[in-house]
């Protein structure tokens, strides 16, 4: 089923994110012989989140491997088990503990094959763990994804819902380029429909989730969820959103993007991360330097003030975006 | 040459430690019961180590900790109020609710901080132990770890240079035979952590880390050591956890069977020591009911007061993340 | 002579970029008896790029240290050193090893103050070597400066002067917030007017070395000298361009690049880094808001094609962004 | 049970070694003549260690080498043309000219490339012995490294992988006695880096990195046991590069004596390798003018068909950033 053109609509079953990311990696599983999943408690416990339980007892101890916590070790493992024909999926527990291994990930697994004039090939695939909202504090709550979309030769997607986490996860798997894959943990319990047995969701195609007349809110991750209530609410002053699912933040869908702005002539970005040099300023300079005639209003962004992110419940509410935020900035710049 | 523990030490030890393992249980209440937000990874099983270590140093002697770091912060003599206000994340905590439990700390006392980040206070403390040489103070730094956070590129690279610069560092790994839900046969392929001592020119030792005394005595010789120029030690010492790797019960896996824990709470590091002390005739059993009920009211009104202490106000979000000169 | 005002007219003396960092460092070390420099090479060799020489035989082996090739033990060093009383002066050789340390710098680091609720403060200055231009490759050339403007608790400056280089070292040094100073290979040579004793240049904020009136090109680093020519050219096609050095990323002076882009009406971004995702998306989000219904054109962003940075001088060379492509990007965007 | 090396291994390892001299003096050549750009750290001093362990590899077996990775190319079977090219940026390299000197590589001999980042490449030849284990062939990885390399986290945690995995894996630790201009002695406190191998449950061996013979025995024992499923060994070959640490006069700073060098070349690798072959009737001394003319005229062609090879197109910039399906 490559490629497939699944209608989310014909998908009766409903399945919660966690239990699609597993149905995702069990299908790769499935279908090649040559995958294997490494990283630290995914075997015996069956990740943290519990998304990789069962596989396993299916899989066996050969396929699901238990590493120590040593994460340049594991992703070096990814590395070079991918440049030598395997198709690695390396589950990095938490996205905050990049910085123990990002020196394989920026230096290694994504300029190798073109420091080798395209002598290599790596297919290997990095499921991690995104996002605040459960007072972990710090160092376990972050949305690094702006380290990764500056690193040519990585491929970065970020499912918000079930049906995507487990097509991107497919579609990441089949890539022959190294993909992170960006999941979010307080949308481990969302449901949602999702197809049995192996479809793709493409890499690089952005999803038009809400269509709209004079706004376009550019979200990605759990924040798509946050975007469409705020459309809702943006109606009663209004405002008729456009919502896009960019799904995938390299490649990025420019196309679909412009058109929308092109369409709607004002534009809100939201993402979770700081704000402040995060992935939004990258889409904001590419919305105003493309479709400069058509915009009605400064481009919005919402995301994370300048601070890490803190224990407390009651900052860690203030500190995460949400609709609320992402309705009163877009009043705020629209002047409603 | 061994350090003797006088019967003064004895009952130092003995108080810490029976003040991590009712801050302990009381935090483990608190999650269980949903007062406490986020993720508690409890010390109770360990309580020998921290506190055999911490009896040698002063308050001008850094530690750093890791995401099981609350009986650390314990016995370096941090107040069960400011603690339990931080696991609430009020505006009292040590860290005004920014950090909670993963980030506990306290500059006064010489607590460098928990840490989240697996081996993440390895180097940090090294560091610290860098800058006592530097100053030429005798002071000295400890880091403590797991067994899990040995098999990092951190500790193998503070550790290199701990041996290279004779740092006063000890570096105490406490070895409970599991990082989270792996065996430690599933993540090294040696028994003793200690082992890796000779690759980087520094003694290691392994010690019973259910034995309070022995832990005394292995770290006295490894402070003494740090104190006077001779260099780092990495001191193994080999404990158990009675709770999850989360909270009490965590995610209720079976990795490790009733047995096995049963077998260690056999030689559970407190009743160990409290005989010692009845038989040497040091403590009555009455005298030790009473300190545990000393302690679990102080720990009942330091919940108390976390409880009435205010949520930080959402309008200091961003202090504190820039030193800004007054 | 704190805060001086020095015109850097005034002082006659001239000096290669090199040599105004040693000062800078030299300076610091004598003021600051808790200061001490350490790094791979930095002591014997004085460092591989030179502008530590002499500094071991002035201040003797305890206060310029020569360390293993361990990026996570340098950094932890200077985290835990700083946090308990000393100044470190740390040098990570190539900016391109930041994956090595990443945890450290991003994780400990830059959360620690806020963290621990304001209990530490983390006087550490972290000298660096960024940019591409001499067939070092993948793994020698990068600018990544962008992962570190995403980070709460991080100072970043890139001076681009000899005088800025040795003025923002100093103030760097004074303070006790963690200060990335990132320097450039290309201009190790460049000379430029350098005054004696120790300065300040001010941490925050921007220079306006060119005054235009009809376009603003904002640079920092190397790029600031590309600029400076590129304005020179578009004279010629009637455009007056003002250029801004930015000098501090973090905090960034964007009073200053507003009221610019107020007057002049056009904006065109300068960084070496890839432009994807780079420090210059934030740059053109920031004025396209901030300075919106002022905007005669889209804002220009000129920046590394997306890839690694190759080795070959042919494909280096028009990998760089120069001179001659900011002329080319701003007559592009406006038309001429 | 030490594996004899045969007549023919000990030509073959001669060949490949003398290779690498003439390669790497006319790379140094080219260097110092400015002909070609970036910066080159010459192999010559330490050609019995690659020599000495590639001899027992076949296509199908991965290595990965450093920064000083021109001798390990040689050695695992690369052409000068396409190295030479590929040191001159030119479009027949390796790489496209994409890579140059420091990210050589060959995929179709095992070459998994040369690599900037010192320890870069042992996590990756880890994770090419876990694949040769997953598939179930009987190939092995090697990773060359330094002295320096052996205190990044890298190495640390790749050898514990390894050993827990028992991977079939030779951790090939070319001692030279410096990173960069740092003695060992100022970069870890111990003076064998064998003895780190105890730390993770593998065994460590040293030998006399200028004797071929030597390291041909060692290595073969460390490959019969990775081919045996039996695990990694950390192989630590005792070595002396000639020139720089880049390029052959480098900064000129006075971090060695010229007696220290005059020191190891008397023990040049090849020279004792010949003597050896002559002594043993196996070659002549004309025999062996012979065989170096030969290789100098090579290396002389290569560099010619270099000179003349184009530059890579500006155009093709941007390819092969990613892999895409033809
Ligand atoms: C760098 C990093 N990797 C992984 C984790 C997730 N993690 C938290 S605790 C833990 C286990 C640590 O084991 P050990 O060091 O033995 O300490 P213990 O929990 O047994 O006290 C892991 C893997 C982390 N916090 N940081
Ligand atoms: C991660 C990293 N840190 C530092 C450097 C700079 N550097 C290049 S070679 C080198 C010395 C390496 O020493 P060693 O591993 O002993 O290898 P040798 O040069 O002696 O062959 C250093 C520090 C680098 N390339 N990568
Ligand atoms: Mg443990
Ligand atoms: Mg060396």
């Amino acid at each position: 089923m490559a490629e497939a053109q699944l209608d989310t609509a014909q998908a009766e079953r409903k399945l919660a994110y966690v239990n699609a990311i597993t149905e995702g990696v069990r299908e790769v599983l499935l279908e090649q012989p040559d995958a294997f999943v490494a990283g630290e408690d995914v075997a015996g416990a069956g990740s943290v989140f519990g998304y990789y339980q069962g596989l396993l007892e299916q899989f066996g101890p050969e396929r699901v491997i238990d590493t120590p916590i040593s994460e340049k070790g594991i992703m070096g493992l990814g590395i070079g088990a991918a440049a030598t024909g395997c198709r690695p999926i390396i589950d990095l527990m938490f996205m905050d503990f990049l910085g123990e291994c990002m020196d394989e990930v920026a230096n290694q697994m994504a300029k190798m094959r073109y420091m080798f004039g395209g002598h290599a090939k790596l297919p290997v695939t990095v499921l991690t763990m995104s996002g605040a909202g459960m007072s972990l504090a710090a160092q376990h709550s972050q949305s690094l994804e702006a380290w990764l979309t500056h690193l040519p030769g990585l491929k970065v997607v970020a499912p918000a819902t079930p049906y995507d986490a487990k097509g991107l996860i497919i579609s990441a798997c089949r890539d022959d380029n190294p993909v992170f894959v960006i999941l979010n943990k307080l949308s481990l319990a969302l449901e949602g429909p999702v197809p049995e047995g192996a479809y793709e969701v493409p890499i690089g195609k952005a999803n038009v989730i809400r269509e709209g007349t004079n706004l376009t809110i550019i979200a990605f991750s759990r924040m798509v969820h946050e975007a469409l209530q705020a459309a809702d609410q943006l109606k009663e002053h209004g405002i008729d959103a456009e919502v896009i699912d960019l799904r995938s933040l390299q490649p990025l869908d420019t196309d679909t993007i412009v058109a929308s702005v092109k369409k709607t002539h004002r534009a809100m970005i939201v993402h979770e991360a700081v704000r402040f040099g995060g992935f939004g300023g990258e889409l904001a300079a590419q919305i105003q330097e493309l479709a400069f005639d058509y915009l009605d209003a400064p481009i919005g962004r919402v995301g994370a003030p300048f601070s890490p992110v803190p224990y407390s419940p009651s900052l860690e509410q203030s500190y995460m975006p949400n609709a609320k935020r992402i309705v009163a900035e877009t009043r705020r710049l629209i002047g409603i | 040459m061994t350090i003797q523990a006088t019967d003064a030490v004895l009952l130092d030890m003995h108080e810490r430690m029976v003040r991590i393992r009712i801050f302990e249980e009381e935090a483990g209440k608190l999650m269980e019961n949903g007062k406490v937000p986020g993720a508690l990874h409890l010390y109770v099983g360990q309580e020998a180590v921290a506190s055999g270590v911490m009896v040698h140093l002063n308050d001008d002697d850094h530690i750093t900790s890791t995401h099981r770091g609350h009986g650390h912060v314990v016995a370096k003599g941090g107040a069960f109020k400011e603690m339990y206000a931080e696991l609430y994340g009020k505006a009292d905590g040590y860290c005004k609710g920014r950090g909670g439990s993963m980030h506990i700390c306290n500059m006064e006392i010489g607590m460098l901080g928990a840490n989240g980040i697996v081996g993440g206070g390895i180097p940090i403390a090294m560091g610290a132990a860098f800058a006592k040489k530097y100053r030429k103070t005798q002071e000295v730094a400890v880091s403590f770890f797991g067994d899990g956070a040995s098999n990092e590129g951190s500790f193998h690279e503070a550790a290199n240079m701990a041996a290279l610069y004779k740092l006063p560092l000890i570096l105490v790994c406490e070895n409970n035979g599991f990082g989270e839900y792996t065996r430690q046969d599933a993540h090294q392929a040696i028994v003793d952590v200690a082992d890796r001592a000779a690759g980087y020119g520094m003694p290691g030792v392994v010690v019973d880390g259910m034995d309070a005394i022995a832990v005394y005595e292995a770290a006295g010789e490894a402070v003494a050591r740090a104190r006077k120029g001779e260099g780092p030690t990495l001191l193994e010492c080999k404990t158990y956890r009675y709770y999850d790797h989360v909270g009490v019960r965590g995610m209720g896996l079976s990795y490790r069977t009733d047995e096995e824990v049963e077998h260690w709470k056999q030689r559970d590091p407190i009743t160990m020591l409290e005989s010692r002390l009845v038989e040497q005739g040091i403590l009555t059993k009455r005298k030790i009911t009473n300190i545990h009920k000393r302690i679990r009211e102080d720990a009942k009104q330091a919940i108390e007061f976390a409880e009435k202490s205010p949520l930080p106000d959402p309008s200091e979000l961003l202090d504190d993340v820039y030193y800004v000169q007054a």
